[in-house]
Parts: C-alpha cells; structure tokens; sequence
C-alpha cells in the first residue's frame, strides 16, 4: 500500500508530533525555514515511503495533515 | 534599599509581606497572576500562609477566616474574580474584618478581556455585596505608588477594621519600573475583638454580621457610616498637577492619569490653562478637593477607560457649578494624550 | 535628552521581552525615568512578542506606545510590517539581517542592520543572537557606553555560569563596537 | 486515489490558539469528528469554558455558549432544558471543572442531566501561565506549588471520574487519554459512545481525557506525552467507571 501526506504548512506550528509517530520516520520538521506564523514546518521527505496509515493525522493537534492513499 | 526594576504585580507581592502579610488566598486569573505565584513561594519560605483556593469566592472567604482570626491577610484578583468576591467583602465589612483586596482590573463586561480597563470602578467603590458599606478604595498610578499604597492599605485596614482595596489596572499588574521598596516593619497594633481562641484574656469574641433585630442593626449601620465619614474627613488623598491657575479641571485616575498629565503639558504649551486633579482615594472621593476647583474653571472633564463610572461622582462634587464632560476610551483600548487634548478643545467657550 | 520611546519587536522565543527589560536596567542604572511594558495575552508559545519600554528624564507618562516610536527593533519581517507605520518621522530602526532580507523602509527613517546570527556563530553559541541585537540596539539609543552594558549583563546573569555571561557580553560587545 | 484523513468539517477552518503540541487540538477534533460522524454538528450547543479552551466556540462548527469560570455544566442545564432534543455538550479543562465548577459538575450529574461532558484533564492551569491545579500531581512542580505539590498542605490531586461516578445520576464516565494513535484511537471511541448516551436520551456522561501541557509542564511534546502514559495514567486509571447500561 502506498500513500500520500500533505501538509497544510501556515497552520503547522512545528511540534512535531507527527514526526515522533510516523512508523516509516519519513516525516521531519524544516529547520531550514519559518512558516508565516513563526514556526519550522513538517514536511515528508520521502513519500515513497508513505504507507497511508495516518497515525500522524491522528497525531497533529492542528488538523494540519491530509493523507491520501494511492491505489495502485 | 536601592531602586530595582520591578514587575508591579511582583512588586505588590513584595509590598504586602514587607507590610507584615501573613497569609495570603487567591485563585488563577490574568493580569494578576505574578502576585498569587510569588506569594506561592514567598509565603512559604517567610513561614506564611499560602493557599491556592478553589475559587475566589473560597478565596474571600479564607481571608474572612484569618481576618476574624487575627491576623493580617490579603487576597487579589482580577475583575471577573473581584465579583465572585463580592459576598465575602460585605460580610468582612459587615463584620468589621480588616483585609486587604487587591484589584488588578481588566476590560468587562462578563470574560471581557485581559487588557487594561477601568471599568471596575463602580465594583470598587460602590461594590456588588449587599447593605449598607464601603470599601476603602487607593488607586495607584505606576509600581512605586502601588507598593507604597499596598503598605497603606495595611495600615488602613487595621486602624478602622475594614476591607480596603487597591484598584490598580493590568498595566501596573505588567509593567515594570524602578521601585523601592519601604522595608521598614509595619506596626501592628492589638486586635482584643479577634476571635483567635484564646479564652485567657476573660471574655469571648464572636465574628459575626448577624444582627436578628432591627435596632441594634440599625445601630450597627450608624457605627460603619460614622467609620466611613471620618474617611470622608481625614483619609483623602489627591495629587494636583497645575491646578493653582487652571481655567479647566481635568480628573484622572490610575495609569491613565499619566497619559492625561502629558495632555496637561501639551494643553498649556498652546496657551490653555489645563490642570489635573488625580484622586488617588476613590473611596473616600476627593469631593471637597474638585468642588473647591470650580470657582476659578470653565468645566471639568473626567478622562476614564470605562464608558463614564467616576464621572458620576464628579458630577456629584461639582454639584452642578459648571459643567462636567467625559472622555473614555474602553475594551483595552488606552487613549493617548492628543485625543484628550482633543476633547478639552471641543469643549472650550461654552456650551455649544 | 530627548524622550525615547522603544518598540521591541520578533517571534516568541527570541529573546524580545528581555533585551527590552535589559534597556530598562540600562537606563534605570543611570538614573532615568524608565518603563517596560509587554504585549501580553494567553500563554502560547511562537507567535509574536513585543514590548514598549520609555524612557524620559524626569517622569514617564504613558508606559504605552500607540505611536511616535523612536527607535523599532525588529527580529522578523511581520514584526516590521506591524510598526514601520507608527514611527517618529525621524526614527531609527534596527532590523535583525538574519531574518529580514530585504527591507522597505520610508524615507527619513535611518536603517541599521544587526546580523545577529552570525555575530552569535562568531562568538560561539547561536542562542545569544538577542544579546548581539540588544548590543546594537544599545548603540543606536546613544545613551549608554559599553560598560553600561556589560554590567547589566552581569546581574542579569548573576549566579550563572560565568562562561554564560561572557559569552552574553561577548556576543553585546561585537555588536556595539561593530556600528560606527 | 482515495482519502484517509482530512481536516473534519466539524471543526472551523480558524486556526487553534493552543500551545504547539498541546493535545487539546486533538481533543477538539475527535470532538468534532464524533459530532460530524453522528450527524449531530446542526443540531449541537456546544458549551464553552474558562481556561486554555476558552476560545472553544471559536473552533467548533455548531452553535456555542460561552459559559462563565466553572459554571459550563449550570449553563449547558439551563439549554438542554429548553432543548430537549438537541445535543449539549460542555468542553471544560480541570480548574474549570475539578475546581471552581466542582459544585456545578457533581450537581449536574447528581440531576442526570442528558448531556456529554467532555472534562480535558492536563493537571495544571495552561491559560494562566502553569499554575497548580486541583489534579496536578504529587511533587509536580508548578507556578503556585514551586516546591512540588505537597500533600500535607495541599491534599492529593482529585479523581473526579471516579468522585463523579459515585454519584447515582452519573450514567457513563470514562477516562481515556491522548498520548498515542491506539489511545486517540479509543478516546474517539469513548467520546462517541458519550454522544450515543445523550442521543438515546442515557442521561449523564463524562469523558475525562488525560492531556497535555507541555509549556506548562516544561517539556517538549514528545516528553509531555510520555509523561500522561507514564505518570498521568498511573495516578488517574483508565478505564470505564461507570455505565448505567453495563454495569461495571
């Protein structure tokens, strides 16, 4: 199974919760930006690997993520 | 002691144990916290009393028990909370409990907000408890003045048995500025009426505001109210600021008092003869001082973040001899010195 | 001296409501009149912080600063965005170059840059950032020579480890010295 | 391409005020997830309270009240009256209801009120900058009990799932908690049944989630959610405390 995770990145305030309880640890937080309300965003860095289980929507305490499952 | 930069609500913590506070009761709210979390630790390392309570009716009424019990205690809070405080104010008014509440107001009605407001000055004078009392009410305008008059508020209590509160607004609670503290011991006097069970002294003490019969309440009521017009006579305090050659009064209170003292210097540096009567007792209200004004001014305005609370009593000490206006911003907002400049002008040559 | 009024100015966590209390003390050491105020609100971490602080010979009147700043310190660009409108016509401000790349500034207004992220990489330790902005700003008020502030980087970080507070004053002292 | 997880509609799309990490935001959208779910997000009132949820009625997509400090139980009374047939519910956090509201709380379960309390317990005041609450634990360090809750002054923190399912009219308590996806998971499913309860008219539910504070608590998020799991839930249980149609 594979999915997709999206972020919506102006909400995210960076506590990285999603990225502590991805089971695949594809997720990590941008250290390298600031968001518009001052924050470093998650971002997934190998949607590959995404395999749609959504524990880190299930996580994210500002509905910031979308997960997708692609069928293939 | 040399000046530090201080936190006004540290500070008046600071203030009320140097002033022999003993214990202290209150409950969570914003823009008071800092004096509850330094009482937190304070009181526990001075060997006081501390006690988070469950509310603030709680609160007032811990400080009821300790008050009846002898000892020099203190509360504080923030608007909405100084209403739940209502009930147990007038029972220690009633009861003749001196106790000291500190109001660090913010913007009402209802959750409002936690900015600066001055909204709460019908709550502090006249109150929301029932029958026939007064609290003694100081009102601050910067840190240094709130620990001197927190210390006063002391004294106050103890020498007529009563509640006095101390109105300060979310900006003192905030800011921080240079203050020295009076470290000096406050005297304590003998309290012979507290109920602090010791039998040893001959005769039983009972604190109480329950008067089953109508005479002896009425009695009662004439104890207080002569307590409250001897305030009246003996405990005003005012701050003039160019009012010897004033042709218009202006009266401010608190914080805002400095933002109107600017609109002062600014009214006089286009020639008009401005000057600022600051009542820093709102009970008992400087009456006699502005009435004694209003020979030599054309008007007198009432500056106030609130819709129009003092002005009442402005209104009431003019009584009538020459106009009274209102200028007041409100919510959290804070006026600035050019509106007050503004509407002084709107109001020069007469009645339009 | 003319009244100062001082607008600081970032995101939480930079170290805003300090350097503005650290100019307080700065001032009040020399004997000024000196007010600091915080925006405050509900607790929440990030976002934006701000604090006013006034300072005046004799007495402050308003601890507020509705507008006429004097002197803007800003670590970011929406904490610019919210001020630059409520200057003095002959203001100064100060931005942080770390974070702020290319800023808009009115005409009249002078502008000095603080890179305080590489003058904090240079000293050693990028957490004192706000120290080498608080040394620039201390600079621009024209009040205060360096000793001023380093002793109040001393008691402020009195009791602390004492390569701390050199590296604090490190970090203040290349900046104060780096504007001519 | 099909979606698992999105944003529920039955939040707002104004972005949460909470603390980066705070579990309350989870909170809010299994809350508004059950409401959606259930079909009931037209037909709810929604009862804010005082604290860090204050701004609550802010978040939820139906109709809100916003109560005064402890009195969301008094208040969501007074509407589930008038409205029998919609849904009330109250979001309040431990000072709220394990403090000042203690009176309104137990009253309203003593009543069996047809409502669904959802009661967030993070064991300190948030709003207010870290202050001790009636549920922080013992040697917790806070603003207002900076030398760790002392027992001897300020008594051992208060179990309201247990003290409110003493009470006769209590129908369903639980305590849940938000501190990994399989416990998400199961708060979810305890804050719906809480819904069920009211729809089938079951009378009174609370739903005492285990939180988080971790600016309060002085650690990151990761930590503050090891701490609910290790020391939150070994002081407070998990586990069902009562249930009118399943008797415990």
């Amino acid at each position: 199974m594979k999915g997709r995770v999206t972020f919506a990145e102006d909400t995210c305030k960076g506590c990285g919760l999603c990225v502590e309880f991805c089971p695949k640890h594809i997720l990590t937080l941008d250290t390298t930006r600031i968001n518009s309300i001052g924050y470093n965003p998650a971002y997934c860095l190998d949607q590959e690997n995404c395999i749609a289980c959504a524990f880190c929507a299930l996580m994210c305490p500002d509905s910031v993520i979308t997960v997708e499952r692609i069928d293939v | 002691m040399s000046k530090v930069l201080m936190k006004g609500n540290e500070a008046i913590a600071k203030a009320a144990i140097y002033a022999g506070c003993k214990a202290y009761f209150g409950y969570p709210i914003t823009p008071q916290n800092e004096i509850t979390e330094y009482m937190a630790k304070y009181m526990a390392l001075s060997k006081g009393v501390f006690v988070q309570a469950e509310s603030e009716i709680a609160a007032i009424n811990m400080v009821y028990g300790a008050a009846g019990a002898g000892v020099r205690t203190m509360t504080s809070s923030s608007s909405p909370g100084i209403a739940l405080k209502q009930e147990g104010i007038s029972y220690c008014a009633g009861a003749e409990l001196p106790a000291v509440i500190v109001s660090v107001s913010r913007g009402g009605p209802g959750l409002g907000n936690i900015l600066p407001a001055q909204s709460d000055y019908n709550q502090a004078t006249r109150g929301g408890g029932n029958g026939d009392y007064k609290v003694f009410v100081l009102s601050p305008n910067g840190v240094q003045e709130a620990t001197d008059m927190v210390r006063h508020a002391f004294y106050l209590a103890d020498k007529y048995r009563n509640p006095v509160m101390v109105l300060a607004d979310g900006m003192i609670g905030q800011m921080m500025e240079p203050v020295e503290l009076n470290i000096e011991p406050l005297e304590t006097i003998e309290k012979p009426w507290a109920a602090d069970g010791n039998l040893e002294r001959g005769y039983r003490n009972i604190i109480n505001s329950l008067y089953l019969n109508s005479k002896p309440l009425e009695e009662h009521n004439h104890v207080l109210n002569a307590k409250y017009l001897e305030w009246e006579a003996n405990e005003v305090m005012v701050d003039y600021y160019q009012c010897e050659d004033a042709t218009v009064l202006l009266v401010a209170y608190g914080t805002p008092s400095r933002i109107v003292k600017s609109a002062v210097n600014k009214l006089r540096a286009e020639g008009i003869k401005a000057g600022l009567l600051r009542p820093k007792t709102l009970y008992p209200f400087p009456s006699k001082e502005i009435s004694a004004l209003c020979p030599q001014v054309e008007f007198v305005l009432s500056a106030e973040l609130s819709m129009g609370q003092m002005v009442q009593d402005v209104r009431l000490a003019v009584n009538g001899q020459v106009p009274v206006y209102f200028y007041g911003r409100t919510g959290g907002v804070v006026f600035e010195d050019k509106e007050i400049v503004d509407a002084v002008k709107s109001h020069l040559g007469g009645v339009k | 001296m003319k009244k100062i009024k001082l607008v600081c100015a970032g995101f939480g966590g930079q170290g805003i409501l300090t350097i503005g209390q650290m100019i307080a003390m700065m001032a009040m050491q020399k004997g000024l009149a000196v007010s600091w105020i915080p925006s405050y609100g509900p607790e929440m971490r990030g976002g934006t912080a701000n604090c006013n602080v006034v300072i005046d010979e004799q007495d402050v009147g308003s601890p507020i600063i509705a507008d006429g700043i004097t002197h803007l310190l800003v670590m970011n660009q929406p904490a610019l965005d919210k001020f630059i409108s409520k200057m003095d016509k002959d203001g100064v401000v100060i931005i942080n170059q770390s974070l702020i790349k290319d800023p808009k500034i009115p005409s009249g207004l002078t502008l000095i840059g603080v890179d305080s992220y590489q003058i904090a990489q240079d000293v050693g330790n990028i957490k004192v950032q706000n120290m080498a902005a608080l040394g620039c700003l201390a600079k621009a008020l024209g009040l205060f020579n360096q000793a001023e502030g380093l002793s109040v980087i001393e008691d402020k970080f009195k009791g602390k480890d004492q390569t701390l507070v050199q590296l604090n004053q490190a970090a203040f002292s290349q900046a104060f010295n780096s504007q001519s | 391409m099909s979606v698992v997880f999105k944003k529920t509609r039955g939040l707002t799309d104004t972005p949460l005020s909470y603390c980066p990490g705070c579990t309350h935001g989870i909170i809010h959208r299994l809350v508004a997830e059950c409401l959606d779910e259930l079909g009931i997000l037209d037909q709810t009132i929604a009862i804010a309270s005082v604290g860090c949820s204050v701004m609550s009625y802010e978040y939820f997509n139906c109709d809100s009240i916003q109560a005064g400090h402890g009195r969301a139980p008094a208040v969501a009374t007074g509407a589930k009256r008038v409205h029998p047939d919609k849904i009330v519910f109250t979001y309040q956090g431990d000072g709220d209801l394990a403090s000042i509201g203690t009176a309104e709380i137990v009253h309203a379960a003593h009543r069996g009120e047809n409502i669904t309390v959802i009661f967030v317990n993070n064991a300190i005041y948030g709003m207010t900058g870290g202050q001790m609450a009636p549920t922080t634990l013992v040697n917790q360090v806070t603003t207002t009990s900076p030398f760790g809750r002392d027992v001897s002054l300020q008594g051992e923190p208060i179990r309201m799932s247990e003290l409110i399912s003493t009470i006769p009219g209590a129908s369903y308590v639980e305590r849940v908690m938000a501190a990994d996806p399989i416990s998400v998971r199961k708060a979810k499913a305890a804050i719906k049944k809480g819904f069920e309860r009211q729809m089938n008219k079951g009378g009174f539910s609370m739903i005492e989630i285990l939180s988080s504070c971790n600016i309060g608590w002085g650690k990151n998020p990761s930590d503050s959610l090891k701490y609910i799991k290790n020391e939150m839930a070994a002081y407070f249980p998990l586990g069902v405390y009562k249930d009118k149609e399943k008797p415990v």
